[in-house]
C-alpha cells in the first residue's frame, strides 16, 4: 500500500483567490513537511483543505490509498475520519473549558488516569505548569499558543498539522520548544505538515518542504534539494538565499564538531544534541574570501576551504560568489573587496569561515 | 369513595352554585360536585369533543338545544331553570342618574363608555342588543359601546370605572362585590326576548344519576328559592 | 373578510414592535453588561408578564389604566379620552406584556459579542452609546431578528389583554385576533377559518420576508 | 388558595419546558446550520403558533385532538380516554403554542457559536453530535437559558389554549392562570389577587434562582 | 508641561499573576518604546493597561500631566479619552465589516473623501490592494494582523500601541513593513509602545525598551544602553548578548559604509536608506582575532579593528572575548582557537571582521 498523502486539489474562494495544491506527505513514519510562503500564499487554505475543513473544488486528497476529498466523485471524507491533529492559526481554544479540559478533549476513548498523565506530561514539555485550571481567556497570547499545540498533539494522531505554531513565542522558548517537539513526533512516529515562514524554523524542523506563492505550488521535495537547487528566482527569494548543505558529523571534541560535507570537512561549534546528521548553514555574509596561496595568519577563523568561483553576480551593493568547495558555498562580498582583489570567475580561492559562524542544525 | 359530578356551568352561575352545591351536598353527601365556570359557547364547544362533564348548565337555552340536535344529548333530559334579566348598572359614585332616567341614563352626558357582552355570542349581549334596538337607542348607543367577552367581563368593564355605565345580568348586580359599589335599574322585560336558561345532560355524562339528581333538586322549591336570591327567576317571573 | 381588524392588528403589532425595540435595547444592554448584583432581580421582573395568564394581567392593567389610577386620570386630563378602549391603552398594554419576548433574546445576543471587538472599538475613539450602535447592534443581529420577530407574532396572537384593554370596538381596538375569536365563538366556523388563514397567511409572509432577507444578507453559514 | 393548581401548572410547565427543550435541541440546531433553501420556510412555521389567538389555537387543537380526529380516535382506542380534557393533552398543547418561544433563542445562540471552535472539535475527532453536545450546547447557555425561562414563564401563563384544550376541570386541567382567571371572574378580587401573588412568587422565584444560578456560574462579564 | 507617560501601575489577576509596571514613555514627537520579554511575563497586560482596558489595582499612570488611571483616587479614564491607536494580539478585526470599513472605523470626523484617502493609502503600506471589500474571514492570518495595524494607524492617535504587530508575515514583508513603519510613525511624530519578542524587531524599530520577566520590569531606557550594559544575567539572557553600538554614518561609496563608532571606523554592506544613525550589529561568531603585528593577508574581510581583550569567558564549547576597540565589542572563538593563539585577558589583538557581516539597522 502505498503510504503517501498525496495532494492534488484546487480550491476556488468566491471572489477570492485559487488555491492550487500539488504535492506529496509521506505517511510512513516521522517525517516533517514544511509549506513555506509569504502570507497570503495559501497555506493556511491547504492545511485545512488537508484537515477536511474546506471541499476541494477539483481535483482530490488521497491518504495511502484512501480517497479523502476527491471532487469528481463527490467525495468527502470529515475531519473526524481523518484522525488528523490540528492547530490552527486562531488556536481556537475552547473558552468555556480549562487548559487541562482543552488538553484532554480528544482524549475521550482514554481511561481518566492515562488522561491526566497524558495532559500532565503536555503541561511539563509546553512550560505550563500550572495554568491548568486557567480559562483561555486568562492566558497570555503565547500560552493559548501552547495550548492549542498540546491540544492537537495529545491524540497522537495519524498526521499532524500546525499552522504557525511558534509565531507568538519568544526566541529562547522556540528554540526549545522546536528541539522538543521534533523529538516527540519522532517518538511517536508521527508525520507532520508545518506552516512556517521562519526559515530557521523549517529547516530545523523540516524534512521536507512545500514552497508556496501566490496559491501555487512552486517547488516540492526534500528541503535540502530545495535551498540547494531552488527551481527559480522566486522560490530563491521566498527561501531567501544562504548555504544549507547536509552534513555528517565525524566528531565533537572541546566544543568543536568536524562535520564532513562532500570531500570537505567543516569546523563548527557544537550547539549540543548532535547526532549523526545536521544542516550546515552559512550565511554569505560570513564567509571571506582569499587568493588561494597565500600563507595562512594566526586568526581564529578555523575553516580554510579550497575552491574555486563558479558565478559571480552583482546584488545591489554586494557581490555574490558562488564558490564550488567540493559542495556549493555561496559568498556575499562587498563590491569594493571583489575589485580589490581581481574577482573573476573560475579564479582559485580560499574561503575563511569562523568555526563560531558556522550554524549546525542537528537533523537525524 | 365520593361519586363525582362534573358540571359545566354558565359563569352568571357562580354565587348561586356555591349555594346550591351547599345545600345538595346536605341530601347527598356521597356526591361530590365539581364545577366548571365558562363561556358556555366555549363549553358546548368542548362537549361536541367529549368533555367530560356530566351536567351542562348553559346561560342560554339554544346551546344545550343544539347539543340535542347534534345528537350529543338526550332531548328527554332538557330543562330550562330560569329566565336571565338585564340591568343598567352605574358605580356608586357615577354622576348618572339610572335609578331616575330608567333607560335614557345610556344617553346622558356622562355615559361615555357603554359596556355589554358581545352581542354576536353572548347570551346577555344579544338580549342587550334587542332591548337597544326595540328601545330606539342603538343608533345612539353604538359609539359609545364596548364589548366584553362575556357578561363578567362585561362587568368588570364598568366596576373598573373604565366604562361608565353598562348592561349587565341581574345575576350579577345582585352579587355582593356588585351590590356593594354600584346602583342598577332593570331594563323593562318586554323590551328583549325572553332569555332562557337550560341546561341538558350530554350522552357520554359518567354520572347519569346524579346529574339527573342534581337537576331535580335545582328544578326543586328549594334550589329555584337559591336561585332566585340570586337574580334567577324561573318561568319569567 | 374584516380587513379593517387586519390593518388594526398590524398597526398595533408594528407600533409595538417599535416601542419595545426602543425600549429593550437600553434595558437589554443593561442587563447584558451590568455588574450590579441585583441584576438578576431585574431579569426576573422584566419575565414576569409572561406569567400572568394574559386576561388576568388584563384585569390589572384595566384597573392601572382606568380613570380612577392617577395614571389614567392624568392621561383623560391631558388628551380627553380614557386610556383604555383607545388604541394607546392597547399600545400600552401590549409593549408591557411583550416586554419579556424583546429583551430576553436581545440581552442573550449582546453578551455574546466578543468583548474583544468591543475593546476595539473603544479604543478607536468610540463611546460607549456609539459601540453599541457600531458593532454590538450588528453582531447581535440573531438575537435581535429573534425578538422581532418574537414581538411582533406575539403582539398580532394577543388576544386576551386586548379583549380587556381594547373592549372589542371596531375600527380602534378590534384586532384580527379578536374578530377570529368573535366567529369561534359565534360559532361562524367557515369566516373564523378564512380569517385565522388570512392572518397566518400575513404573518407567515412578513416572517418569510424576514427570514428571507437574513439569508440573503448574511453569507451562508453551515456546517460544510 | 389553590394549591392543586399550583401544583398541576408547575408540572405543566415543567414538563412542557423539558419535552420542548428535546425536540428544540435538534430542531435548532437544523435551523442554525443548515444550507437547505427553503430552511426560511421552516423558520417561519415554527414562528406560527405565536400568531394565533390562543382561545382560537385552542379551537382548532380540539378539533384536531378530539376524537373524532384520527389522532384523538388513535388514542381514545390506545389509552381509553379521550386526549382534550386530559393532561396529556394538555400537554401536546402547550408544546405546540410554545414551540417558537424555545427554538428561536436557541436557533440564534447555536448560530452564534464560533466557526473555529467548531472545527477544533472535528478535528479532535468528535462527531457532529458529540460536538453539539461539549461545544454548541455549553457555548449557548445564554440562549438556552433564554428559551427555558420564556417556555416555562410563558407555559405557566397560558391560559387560552388550555382553556379550551384542558377543559378547566379541578385537579386535572386547571391550573393556576385559569384558577386566577375564574375568581376574577367570579370577582372575587381579593383571592385571585392572591393567587396572582402566588403565582407570581413562584415564577420570581424559580426566574431570580435561575438567573442567580447562571450569575455565579459565569464569569463576570462587564463593560468595565 | 511634562510630555512623558510615567507608568507606575499593578495589576493583579484574581488567581493569576501580578503584573508590576514601571516606566516612561516620552509623549513629545516620535519614538518607540519595545516592551521586550518572554511569553507571559505581561507585555500585553502592560498594554492593556496603558490603553485603559484593565483597571489599575494600585498606582497610577499619568500622561503629561494628566491622570490617566490613579488606584488611589479611583481614577480611570476610558480607552476613548486616552486617544489611542490599539493593536491586539488578537487582532479584534470587526467581522461584519469589509477591511474598507475596518479601516475606516474611526476617521469618523473625517470628510467621505478624506477618509477613503486615508484607507487607500493604508491599503497601500500594508500591501493589501484588492483586498478592500473583502471580510476579515476571507483574509489570511498575515493579511488580517495587517488590517489590523492600519486600523490602529488610522486615526493617527496620539500614542501608538502594537502588540506583536508583524508575527504572522513572512521575513521579507516583516523587514518592508518595520522599515516603512518607522518612516509612518516618523513623519507623524507618533510616540509608539510596540511589543515584540522578536530582537531584530526591537532594535530596528526601538529607541528605548522596556525588558519584562514574570510581571516585572528588570531594565528599562535607551535601547542602546540596554543591550550595552544588561543590568542582570536575567536580562542578557532575555536580550540574547551581542554587539550593538550606535554609529555616526560618515559616507556611502559603492555599497560600502562607514560608521563611526567612537574612536573606530566600521566598514559594512550598505543596507539601503540609511541616514545619519545606524545600529551597527555584530554578532559574537562573526569576529575573528588575530595577534596584533601579523601581516594582513589579501583576504575580503574588510574589517580590521585593533583592541583589547577585557575579558575573557568560556561558555560552553565556545569561549566569549569582551574586545575594547574604542567600543565594547564581544567575539565568539571556539575554545580551540582561543588555546592555540594562547589568549589572555589584556592581550593587544586585532578583531578581523567581513564588511559584509557587519548588520546595519539604520536609525534616525
Ligand atoms: N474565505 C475566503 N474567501 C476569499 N478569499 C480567501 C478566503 N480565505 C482566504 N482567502 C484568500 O486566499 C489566499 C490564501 O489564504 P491563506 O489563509 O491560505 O494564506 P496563508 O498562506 O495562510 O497566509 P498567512 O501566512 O497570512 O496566514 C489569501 O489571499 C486570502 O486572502
Ligand atoms: N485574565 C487573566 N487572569 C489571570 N491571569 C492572567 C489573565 N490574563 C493574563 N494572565 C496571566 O498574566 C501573565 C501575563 O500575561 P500577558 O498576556 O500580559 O503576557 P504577555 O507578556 O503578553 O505574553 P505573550 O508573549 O505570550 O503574549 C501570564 O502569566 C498570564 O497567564
Ligand atoms: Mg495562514
Ligand atoms: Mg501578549
Amino acid at each position: 500500500m502505498d503510504a503517501h498523502l498525496i495532494c492534488d486539489a484546487e480550491r476556488r474562494y468566491p471572489g477570492g483567490a485559487t488555491i492550487e495544491a500539488r504535492f506529496e506527505v509521506p505517511l510512513d513514519g516521522f517525517s516533517v513537511t514544511v509549506l513555506f510562503g509569504p502570507s497570503g500564499s495559501g497555506k493556511t487554505t491547504v492545511l485545512r483543505l488537508l484537515a477536511g475543513l474546506e471541499r476541494v473544488d477539483q481535483g482530490r486528497i488521497r491518504a495511502g490509498g484512501e480517497a479523502w476529498s476527491d471532487a469528481a466523485q463527490n467525495i468527502h471524507l470529515g475531519p473526524q475520519a481523518r484522525n488528523l491533529g490540528f492547530l490552527s492559526q486562531d488556536y481556537d481554544l475552547f473558552p468555556h473549558l480549562s487548559v487541562y479540559a482543552n488538553l484532554g478533549y480528544g482524549l475521550r476513548d482514554l481511561e481518566a488516569s492515562a488522561r491526566q498523565a497524558r495532559t500532565e506530561e503536555l503541561l511539563e514539555l509546553l512550560d505550563l505548569r500550572g495554568l491548568g485550571e486557567r480559562r483561555p481567556a486568562e492566558l497570555s497570547g503565547g500560552q493559548r499558543q501552547r495550548v492549542a499545540l498540546g491540544r492537537a498533539l495529545a491524540r497522537r494522531p495519524r498526521l499532524l498539522l500546525l499552522d504557525e505554531p511558534f509565531t507568538a513565542l519568544d526566541r529562547p522558548a522556540q528554540l526549545r520548544l522546536r528541539r522538543e517537539l521534533r523529538e516527540l513526533l519522532r517518538g511517536l512516529a508521527l508525520p507532520t505538515v508545518l506552516v512556517t515562514h521562519d526559515r530557521d524554523e523549517a529547516l530545523h524542523l523540516g524534512d521536507r518542504i512545500v514552497v508556496l506563492d501566490q496559491g501555487r505550488v512552486c517547488q516540492s521535495g526534500d528541503i535540502q534539494r530545495a535551498f540547494d537547487r531552488p527551481t527559480d528566482p522566486a522560490v530563491a527569494r521566498i527561501l531567501g538565499v544562504e548555504t544549507v548543505v547536509r552534513g555528517r558529523v565525524e566528531g565533537v571534541a572541546e566544543g568543536l564538531a568536524t562535520v564532513a560535507v562532500g570531500p570537505a570537512r567543516i569546523f563548527a561549534a557544537d550547539p549540543g544534541g548532535l547526532g549523526q546528521q545536521a544542516f550546515v548553514c552559512i550565511r554569505g555574509e560570513d564567509v571571506a574570501v582569499e587568493r588561494q596561496g597565500v600563507a595562512p595568519s594566526g586568526s581564529t577563523a578555523r575553516n580554510r576551504l579550497p575552491g574555486t568561483i563558479t558565478t559571480l553576480h552583482a546584488e545591489g551593493a554586494l557581490v555574490r560568489l558562488s564558490l564550488d568547495c567540493g559542495f556549493p558555498l555561496e559568498c556575499l562580498v562587498t563590491r569594493q573587496a571583489c575589485q580589490d582583489l581581481g574577482l573573476v570567475e573560475g579564479d582559485a580561492v580560499t574561503a575563511i569561515l569562523k568555526a563560531a559562524a558556522v550554524h549546525l542544525i542537528p537533523h537525524d | 369513595p365520593p361519586r363525582r359530578l362534573a358540571i359545566a356551568a354558565a359563569a352568571d352561575l357562580q354565587f348561586a352554585l356555591v349555594d346550591l352545591k351547599a345545600a345538595f351536598a346536605k341530601t347527598h353527601p356521597e356526591t361530590e360536585l365539581a364545577l366548571t365556570f365558562g363561556s358556555s359557547g366555549n363549553f358546548y364547544t368542548q362537549l361536541t369533543q367529549k368533555a367530560p362533564f356530566d351536567l351542562f348548565l348553559s346561560a342560554d337555552l339554544s346551546y344545550p338545544k343544539k347539543l340535542v340536535e347534534a345528537g350529543l344529548a338526550d332531548g328527554a333530559s332538557l330543562f330550562t331553570y330560569s329566565r336571565g334579566h338585564l340591568v343598567l348598572w352605574v358605580p356608586k359614585t357615577s354622576p348618572i342618574p339610572v335609578e331616575t332616567l330608567g333607560m335614557k341614563a345610556l344617553l346622558h352626558p356622562a355615559a361615555r363608555k357603554v359596556a355589554m357582552a358581545n352581542p354576536r355570542y353572548a347570551p346577555y349581549g344579544k338580549a342587550a342588543e334587542a332591548a337597544l334596538l326595540k328601545l330606539g337607542l342603538l343608533e345612539a348607543v353604538q359609539p359609545h359601546l364596548v364589548l366584553g367577552d362575556n357578561i363578567a367581563q362585561t362587568a368588570q368593564f364598568v366596576q373598573s370605572g373604565a366604562a361608565d355605565i353598562g348592561i349587565l345580568a341581574l345575576s350579577l348586580a345582585m352579587a355582593p362585590v356588585m351590590q356593594a359599589s354600584g346602583r342598577y335599574v332593570e331594563v323593562p322585560l318586554d323590551a328583549y326576548p325572553p332569555l332562557e336558561q337550560g341546561g341538558v345532560i350530554p350522552n357520554h355524562s359518567q354520572n347519569r344519576a346524579d346529574a339527573l339528581a342534581f337537576r331535580a333538586f335545582l328544578l326543586s322549591p328549594e334550589g329555584l328559592a337559591i336561585l332566585r336570591r340570586y337574580g334567577f327567576q324561573a318561568g319569567g317571573a | 373578510m374584516d380587513w379593517q381588524a387586519v390593518r388594526l392588528s398590524v398597526q398595533l403589532a408594528s407600533l409595538t414592535t417599535l416601542v419595545l425595540l426602543g425600549l429593550a435595547l437600553p434595558l437589554a444592554y443593561w442587563l447584558a453588561f451590568t455588574q450590579r448584583r441585583w441584576k438578576f432581580l431585574v431579569e426576573a421582573v422584566v419575565a414576569m408578564p409572561l406569567v400572568l395568564p394574559p386576561t388576568v394581567l388584563g384585569f390589572y392593567l384595566l384597573m392601572a389604566l382606568g380613570p380612577r389610577s392617577p395614571l389614567g386620570w392624568l392621561w383623560e386630563r391631558a388628551f380627553g379620552h380614557t386610556l383604555p378602549f383607545s388604541f394607546e391603552g392597547l399600545l400600552l398594554a401590549s409593549v408591557l406584556y411583550s416586554l419579556p419576548f424583546m429583551v430576553q433574546p436581545l440581552a442573550s445576543a449582546f453578551a455574546g459579542v466578543e468583548r474583544g471587538l468591543i475593546e476595539a472599538s473603544w479604543c478607536l475613539g468610540e463611546s460607549r452609546f456609539r459601540t453599541f450602535v457600531r458593532v454590538i447592534v450588528p453582531l447581535s443581529w440573531g438575537g435581535i431578528l429573534t425578538g422581532l420577530v418574537l414581538s411582533f407574532a406575539h403582539t398580532l396572537g394577543e388576544f386576551g389583554v386586548v379583549l380587556m384593554v381594547g373592549g372589542n370596538l371596531p375600527g380602534r381596538t378590534r384586532t384580527v385576533s379578536i374578530a377570529i375569536y368573535d366567529q369561534v365563538q359565534a360559532m361562524d366556523y367557515g369566516p373564523a377559518a378564512r380569517t385565522a388563514a388570512l392572518l397566518l397567511g400575513v404573518s407567515f409572509l412578513v416572517l418569510t420576508l424576514t427570514y428571507a432577507l437574513r439569508r440573503s444578507q448574511r453569507k451562508p453559514w453551515t456546517l460544510i
